[in-house]
């Protein structure tokens, strides 16, 4: 098998070497993949949105279907993810648990049976059975990161017309920024901050802004998508209209992708069970 | 020749189709009974009323649907196929009434199951018979081989269900691999696949491939029972008597006969087959089966084995009459359809009238048993008569056009074929009726027993068809003029 | 004078094989994490900045962080 | 002009400079720990240098408010990085003791080479 | 252009020194010298995009990247050094420990 | 000598070629599955950089629209945005891909309680 | 019709893909509220698909070709959904068939997945909405991303069957990922070559370019990576496993449409992207192909025989009818190319037919081994009967739809002279016959052992039977189930008999003139 897949690799691959040869040479600006459709893009990307991101242009709204998908390819991760590993089955653990006295920083155990503090003790914090350190100076770095993270990402997906970024940056750096928090902490506290519920409404609510400003624009008679309808509800011109769409259903790819990035992290690193991980 | 556009052949089709939901909601066994009488008279008025204006030279056509262009899935009575159809749709009522009498005598199990498939059977032989093209044909045939599966193996034990395995593979490994690549062929070649007066692929293809596409038609219809193809027949007789007289006298081995007289004569087309000399290869086989099926037929013991391999023999004189590719052999061939099928189907229904009154399934148990059942015996005799071809039954006449037929194509190998053959005919039948009339009975084998004749149920269809035999012989005018009109549409006169 | 992509590029390579080759799949998790950041500066290097900044995110704070978590759930263990 | 030049190509060395002194020790230094030292001080230094040379290309290619917000940016990753590299090199060499990876010393390395 | 041209070869000297983080990364020799390499590697990541700003003339586009892989690098370490942490051993046949360690902290 | 410039202009192309085949080969050769699935994370960048590579133009600027050309602006300019888009796209595809391996491979540990391909079959073959 | 629904029906190109999309978004989230809003929105969402479907399929029937530019931007800028008389069926077949698997399989997909039902049903309407996309669009990206959702939605739906789905299903994201991801790089090379991702702007471009090895190996690599996807012979390793092990509410749309629309696929790239010159002027890769499918048939034909498990053998009968397909169509002839244009649509209803029909014996008897098939006939006989149905459709006996496509394909390979290709058809046919009868042989004749100890006594004292089987008590699926298959098994005769309308209306139309 191995041998066989090393022959046809090779094959292939000299095939496709040599055919390589045939190809424009790197960063030929008359090759056809810069001639016929792009010049398009790059002339008209700003007149038709006041957006001098042409990425950001191309991508919500020239192309903003395939970029819907995306959203959507991201939220059927998710759910697959979901389907695959979530069990409200309890994992092989026994049923003792582990809490940390902050104001003198000493572990306690607490067996099975016996009486916990209570959910939302300012004094006790709950922490994995798995042996964790309690680490002073990485959970207070990420305390103060995690809200700067989290403005920047509001950032990059504001600013995203105008300097690269836009909805799914900003999903993945906003993602990150809860699972930081998890990793930093344990899995508990970040759930608490975004349950597994609001994660899956979320991801939800996310798609659906930008499914939905599509409907909207069939819905008041256009193509799906054309933004140009939307102008009086912006209270803008069409090429403004655009570029607040663009914003619009960057918002929603935020908020899909955070959502599920969360998600599937929850899932992944606690095997479905939702209680303890990474 | 005038042409009738008519829904009568669909209905006739379809309404013992259409019996099957009623028959399997039947709450009980007369009301199924019912159901299948209703339909099979209903079938026969049907299509005898398409008889008189078939008498006089039209046919009548149905299109059910366009399905491949060139090729629709369309009916069309004209006088080869009427015949059968009047043949076939005849004999269901006498084989519905037969039935009754076997399976309640027998208490079979899951008769529900078994009227609903002759029903289906039916709708499919009538199907075969009113066909409009080779595709239409090939469906119907198909459809017969499933209908009839399950009533093969019946019995659902380990017998029937050798025997179900061994028909069905015979059945539809040929019609798959051999008749249903031909019909394509000609399909690419000649654009179309309606039965013509010429055949459809004259000019279209060379001698040679000729000859394959006919041997490929002849033998992928494996219903015909031309050897070596026939060995599914035999073990096929594990079946309920009725299935047998059903399978072997009316629906099945006549539609394999009939497809192959259509694919030969209105596909293929008498002139290039008889300009490529390819008549007498086929009737070599032909002969070839007959001759030695009816030497098998001597040595079974088996009454319905017997019956079986001689069924094989009469079917390959249709065949042979066939590729005469004579007027009067062509003649000869169509009656035989309708000759043999009344006597054989009397045959049948003595045998399995014989098996319900006594249990009796062997030759050589028979001695004597004319005097306890006299009336299955004498209706046997003359339905032995009929499937030899003496007078005073109607088997007589159509072997008589066939050696005509030999005659008029000079081929005299064929006419001793036919001599010979019928001598062996009785040989294996007529030592039967000596045995069942003037052997001493063995006490031993019906001590305890007090055999008396069969229930009526199965006495009067026999006794019906027994005298049909002779009826065909003094009055055979309607289906005489059937296949005369039918070779004249054939040959394209 | 090489200009910067092919190096980068090479390193890329290398990466890959490295990734490909370790013993143990934390290190492959990781030596992962390296080429993406790698990829993000080729992607960079030939002007694709959102892309680049696309692959930055994903490869640095998420698709790592899955290798990571689910090498955490699973073993570590590799015959290849 | 030319002077800010100047400092950028001086700081672009120092930095260079820095940078591969820091590879160096993460390629010759004898174990985990120390090597740590390398990747983690000096890249910051030299990660420091390389910022300010590019701030100060900035500022004199574009003396304006975008220059100035650019360079305010690159002041902010510097910034990031010193608070993140260095808790990073903690979780590092915390793992590695909690691990149970010893130091090097001499005597270790003769005791297992 | 002469200070272009050094940026240019600072770019180069920046890929050099990665290549020595990568053989790090790649070779160990312990598990966590694989993660020091790749934040060596991150952490030259960094500056090196904002050179490449520099190269494109586009200093303020590159920056916002920069400044992300600035943030993020850290999440990878973080984690990979996490297992180490939890797992609390350098190789597979080291089963994670079930009990905390009571003993540890201020 | 026209050696030195046909290499830089196609050793884009030719990496991303060994680096596609690389992960062709990992996935289906390595036993181990989180080696294929790095395979496959791998085999899908190759692709990324494939098509940026197409999009490069020598001597054009980021996509971006400077202030100084909002007037006229000429294609020759900019860099191809379009493969940048579409990259973008199947960066996340990928991810998402990535994210439902990941959980499968923890799914099969789950049930086999090993990674590795050949000892799964054995498992699946003995039970 | 008035006007408001008039100035809706124009948007039904994007109403099929997005409706059931928007409503399985609302399953799901209705789904965390209760659990028994998900399946009306996922019924809902399927339905007005199929109504969309059957929109276009009469539009397109009049000779309308159906272009919907997405965002308002013409082509090639902006995406485009193209959709002409053959993708309309081919968009009605797929909306039909996962609208009928869905009521059929409500209740296992309940029972199996409890509180997860609504993220199954979200699944599958993506799935089927992703499938529908593909068939649709117009734009060769658009299409990967659209392959890639109903994909990833795929692995899910399979990988929460039985307990080695989950390894079935990471090998099939492997060879699926390595499909679509050839695809790409097909996409790529046609974009380096041409600059441009909309199917008729490409087409028209390489008809002016004339003969190029980029676009070449752009066919090579696009034909390579869906034939992976669709599981043609020597790639086909992922499906057995990954059907056999998937719940049986998956397995029936999945065999029904994966493999189907990807042969979609590769139809629409060959006629309407590549120039035709390219894949059967020179013969060589028109002739290879076929031939690969010739082995592909006996292959598959031959290892449905060695199995044990009916499900099993399906997938296996699965991968022969793809090499029908794909063999007939790369014949190059009109016949052939009608052939398998009519078999992607019998396929996907006789697959889906058979496997809903074992998945109702499934629900009953727990298990599909051929030694728990027994006695069948008389327990399930409604069921069974839909199954002799869609055997022999398969077989390809008259009038079930597959004889018609056979046909076709047959007599394309007549034209063209590949008797090997013929030859493998009517084996294919026989082995087939070889299958299912001995599956109705075991139903037929064989009595499950307990219940014949059972039952043994009381017919003797009933004496219902002289020899033979016992009367066993009549056990169906439920009704649910049950109607949905009848409908089917009638759906593939009536398919057969208007087989002629369909090619004439639909298949012959979408066929370029130059193909004889």
């Amino acid at each position: 098998m191995k041998k066989l897949a090393l022959i046809l690799c090779l094959f292939a691959g000299g095939l496709l070497l040599m055919n390589a040869h045939y190809l424009p040479m790197w960063g030929d600006p008359a090759s056809p993949a810069s001639t016929h459709v792009s010049p398009y893009f790059i002339e008209n990307a700003y007149e038709h949105t006041k957006t001098p991101n042409m990425v950001a242009v191309v991508l919500a709204d020239y192309r903003s279907y395939d970029t819907m998908f995306e959203a959507a390819v991201v939220l059927a991760a998710g759910f697959a993810c979901f389907f695959l590993l979530r069990s409200r089955a309890r994992g092989k653990k026994g049923g003792h648990h582990y809490y940390r006295h902050i104001p003198t920083g000493v572990t306690i155990k607490i067996e099975e049976g016996g009486k916990l503090p209570a959910e939302n003790s300012k004094v006790f914090r709950s922490i994995d059975a798995l042996w964790t350190p309690y680490d002073p100076i990485i959970q207070t770095t990420c305390r103060c990161l995690i809200p700067f993270l989290q403005i920047y990402s509001l950032y990059v997906l504001a600013h995203g017309h105008y300097s690269p970024g836009g909805g799914f940056q900003a999903g993945v750096v906003l993602g990150a920024t809860i699972i930081l928090l998890a990793i930093s902490h344990n899995l508990k506290t970040s759930l608490k901050r975004m349950s597994e519920r609001t994660a899956a409404l979320w991801s939800i609510i996310g798609v659906f802004i930008f499914a939905g400003t599509g409907l909207l624009c069939l819905l008041l008679g256009m193509d799906y998508l054309n933004y140009e309808v939307l102008a009086p509800l912006l209270l803008s011109d069409e090429a403004m209209a655009r570029s607040h769409s663009i914003l619009i259903v960057e918002v929603g790819v935020t908020m899909a992708v955070m959502a599920v990035m969360v998600w599937i992290y929850y899932n992944l690193s606690s095997a479905g069970q939702q209680d303890e991980g990474l | 020749m005038e042409t009738l556009y008519s829904i009568t052949p669909l209905l006739a089709l379809l309404v013992s189709l259409a019996a099957v939901p009623a028959i399997v909601s039947s709450r009980n066994m007369n009301a199924r009974e019912a159901w299948t009488f209703a339909a099979a008279f209903i079938k026969f008025g049907l299509v005898l009323s398409m008889a008189p204006f078939v008498l006089q030279g039209g046919t009548i056509h149905f299109t059910i649907a366009e399905v491949i262009p060139g090729v629709p899935i369309a009916l069309k009575v004209d006088a080869f196929g009427l015949l059968f159809a009047l043949v076939s749709s005849s004999l269901w009522i006498v084989t519905s009434a037969y039935s009754i009498g076997y399976m309640r005598g027998l208490d079979e199990h899951s008769q529900t199951r078994y009227f609903s498939f002759f029903a289906i059977s039916l709708s499919a032989t009538i199907g075969v018979a009113f066909s409009a093209n080779l595709l239409t044909m090939y469906l119907f045939y198909e459809m017969l081989s499933f209908a009839t599966y399950p009533l093969v193996a019946h019995n659902q034990d380990h017998e029937g269900r050798v025997s179900g395995r061994k028909y069905i593979a015979y059945l539809l490994g040929a019609s798959v691999l051999l008749a249903f690549p031909a019909m394509l062929y000609v399909y690419v070649q000649a654009g179309t696949l309606d039965f013509t007066a010429g055949g459809v692929v004259a000019g279209n293809v060379n001698s040679g491939t000729l000859l394959v596409l006919a041997l490929m038609l002849t033998f992928g219809f494996a219903k015909a029972g031309i050897m070596p193809l026939h060995s599914w027949l035999p073990v096929a007789m594990v079946a309920p008597t009725p299935v047998s007289a059903l399978l072997h006298a009316v629906a099945v081995v006549k539609v394999g006969v009939f497809c192959v007289f259509r694919a030969l004569t209105g596909t293929l087309g008498t002139g290039p087959l008889s300009d490529a000399g390819i008549g007498t290869i086929i009737a070599i086989f032909a002969s070839i089966t007959i001759l030695v099926s009816s030497l098998m037929a001597l040595s079974q013991d088996e009454l319905k084995r017997r019956l079986a391999f001689s069924t094989v023999g009469q079917l390959s004189y249709i065949v042979l009459g066939v590729a005469l590719l004579t007027p009067a052999a062509l003649q000869g061939a169509m009656m035989h359809i309708t000759m043999h099928a009344f006597g054989k189907i009397t045959l049948f229904f003595c045998a399995g009238a014989i098996f319900v009154a006594s249990g009796k399934k062997y030759i050589s148990q028979m001695k004597g048993i004319g005097r306890r059942m006299p009336i299955t015996m004498t209706a046997f005799f003359i339905g032995a008569l009929s499937v030899i071809g003496l007078p005073p039954a109607g088997g007589f006449l159509s072997k008589w056009y066939l050696v005509i037929g030999t005659l008029e194509s000079g081929q005299i190998a064929f006419l001793v074929v036919l001599l010979v053959s019928s001598i062996l005919n009785a040989a294996y039948f007529l030592p039967i009726v000596y045995r069942a009339f003037f052997c001493p009975p063995e006490e031993d084998l019906y001590k305890n027993e007090s055999i008396k004749e069969s229930p009526p149920w199965c006495l009067y269809p026999l006794s019906i068809t027994a005298i049909g035999c002779l009826v065909l012989f003094f009055y055979p005018q309607p289906f005489f003029r059937l296949a005369q009109l039918a070779v004249s549409q054939i040959m394209g006169g | 004078m090489i200009p910067v992509d092919i190096i980068v590029l090479t390193l890329i390579i290398i990466c890959a094989l490295g990734a490909l080759a370790a013993k143990d799949l934390m290190v492959a998790a990781i030596v992962i994490g390296a080429y993406s950041f790698l990829i993000c500066l080729l992607l960079a290097v030939m002007g694709a900045v959102d892309v680049a900044f696309t692959e930055a995110t994903v490869g640095a704070g998420v698709s790592t962080v899955f290798f990571v978590a689910t090498v955490f759930q699973t073993t570590r263990r590799t015959k290849d | 002009m030319i002077i800010f030049d100047i400092f950028i190509a001086l700081l672009l060395a120092a930095g260079c400079v820095f940078l591969l002194g820091g590879a160096l020790g993460i390629l010759r230094m004898p174990d985990f720990y120390t090597r740590l030292h390398g990747a983690s001080l000096l890249d910051t230094i030299a990660l420091v240098c390389l910022l300010s040379a590019s701030i100060l290309y900035v500022l004199t290619r574009h003396p304006d408010v975008n220059g100035l917000i650019t360079s305010l940016k690159i002041i902010l990753i510097a910034v990031f990085v010193f608070i993140t590299s260095p808790t990073a090199t903690h979780a590092i060499a915390d793992a590695g003791r909690r691990a149970g990876l010893k130091p090097w010393t001499r005597q270790n390395e003769e005791e297992s080479p | 252009m002469f200070t272009e041209t050094l940026f240019n070869a600072a770019a180069i000297c920046i890929a050099m020194a990665m290549a020595a983080g990568l053989y790090r990364a790649v070779r160990g020799p312990s598990s966590l010298d694989h993660i020091l390499g790749v934040n060596a590697i991150g952490s030259k990541t960094t500056p090196l995009l904002v050179i490449i700003g520099v190269m494109y003339q586009r200093v303020d586009m590159l920056v916002d990247i920069a400044l992300a892989y600035a943030m993020l690098n850290f999440i990878a370490v973080l984690a990979a050094s996490r297992y180490f942490q939890k797992r609390r051993g350098l190789h597979e046949d080291s089963t994670p420990s079930q009990t905390p360690d009571k003993g540890y902290g201020p | 000598m026209d050696a030195i410039p046909y290499f830089i202009g196609k050793y884009n192309y030719w990496g991303c070629i060994f680096l596609f085949f690389l992960g062709m080969y990992a996935m289906i050769s390595k036993t181990n599955l989180i080696k294929k699935i790095i395979g496959l994370n791998i085999f899908q960048t190759s692709i990324i950089l494939f098509f940026i590579s197409a999009s490069f133009k020598h001597d054009a600027t980021l996509p971006i629209l400077m202030e100084e050309h909002k007037g006229a602006i000429d294609p020759v300019m900019y860099l191809n945005p379009l493969p940048h888009v579409l990259m973008l796209t199947a960066i996340v595809v990928a991810v998402a891909t990535l994210g439902v391996a990941l959980t499968l491979a923890l799914k099969v540990y789950r049930i086999y309680g090993t990674l590795e391909e050949d000892e799964i079959n054995h498992a699946i073959q003995s039970h | 019709m008035d006007p408001i629904m008039m100035e809706f029906s124009q948007h039904s190109p994007v109403l099929i893909v997005m409706a059931p999309f928007l409503l399985g978004m609302a399953a799901a989230a209705a789904g965390w509220a209760n659990r028994k809003w998900a399946f009306p929105m996922a019924f809902l969402g399927l339905l007005s698909g199929l109504i969309a479907a059957i929109h276009m399929l009469i539009k397109t029937a009049k000779g309308e070709i159906l272009v919907y530019h997405m965002a308002g931007w013409l082509p090639p800028f902006g995406i485009a959904y193209r959709i002409d008389t053959f993708s309309a069926l081919i968009l009605t077949a797929i909306m039909a068939v996962a609208l009928i698997n869905l009521v059929a399989s409500r209740a296992s997909a309940e029972k199996d997945f409890t509180e997860k039902a609504p993220a199954w049903y979200a699944l599958y309407v993506f799935f089927v909405s992703g499938l529908a996309g593909m068939v649709a669009t117009e734009d060769i990206f658009n299409l990967y991303v659209l392959l890639e959702i109903a994909s990833l939605s795929a692995y899910a739906l399979i990988g929460m069957g039985h307990n080695r789905a989950p390894f079935a299903a990471l090998n099939y994201l492997l060879m699926g990922t390595i499909g679509a991801s050839f695809y790409l790089m097909g996409v790529a090379y046609i974009y380096i070559a041409t600059g441009s991702l909309n199917m008729t702007d490409i087409a028209v471009i390489l008809q002016e370019m004339g003969p190029n090895p980029t676009i070449t190996m752009a066919f090579a690599l696009c034909m390579t990576g869906l034939l992976a996807k669709m599981a043609a012979f020597p790639v086909h390793g992922w499906l057995p496993n990954a059907y056999t092990f998937a719940p049986d509410a998956t397995t029936n749309v999945m065999a029904a449409l994966t493999t189907k629309v990807s042969i979609y696929i590769m139809i629409r790239l060959v006629l309407s992207l590549f120039p035709l010159s390219l894949a059967f002027d020179t013969g060589i890769i028109a002739d290879a192909m076929v031939w690969l499918a010739t082995i592909g048939i006996f292959a598959g034909a031959f290892m449905a025989l060695a199995q044990k498990s009916f499900k099993r053998m399906l997938t296996y009968i699965v991968v022969v009818e793809v090499a029908y397909m794909v063999g007939g169509f790369w014949l190059g002839n009109r016949a052939g190319m009608t052939g398998a244009m009519l078999h992607i649509l019998n396929d996907a209803a006789m697959t889906l037919c058979v496997f809903m029909a074992v998945a109702n014996i499934r629900a009953r008897r727990g298990a599909d081994a051929f030694s728990d098939l027994k006695g069948l006939f008389q327990t399930m006989p409604f069921s069974m009967g839909a199954l002799v149905i869609s055997g022999l459709a398969i077989i390809g006996i008259p009038p079930t739809c597959g004889f018609f496509s056979k046909w076709y394909l047959i007599s394309g390979g007549i034209e063209a002279g590949h008797w090997g290709f013929v030859i493998a058809l009517l084996s294919a046919s026989i082995i087939n016959a070889i299958l299912f009868f001995k599956v109705f042989e075991i139903a037929f004749f064989e009595v499950p052992a307990e219940t014949f100890g059972q039952n043994s006594r009381e017919h003797e004292s009933d004496h219902h039977t002289h020899h033979g089987l016992p009367s066993l008590a009549m056990a169906e699926a439920r009704i649910s189930m049950l109607i949905p298959l009848i409908i089917m098994a009638l759906t593939l005769l009536a398919l057969g008999f208007m087989t002629g309308g369909i090619v004439n209306l639909f298949i012959d139309p979408a066929i370029p003139g130059q193909v004889l």
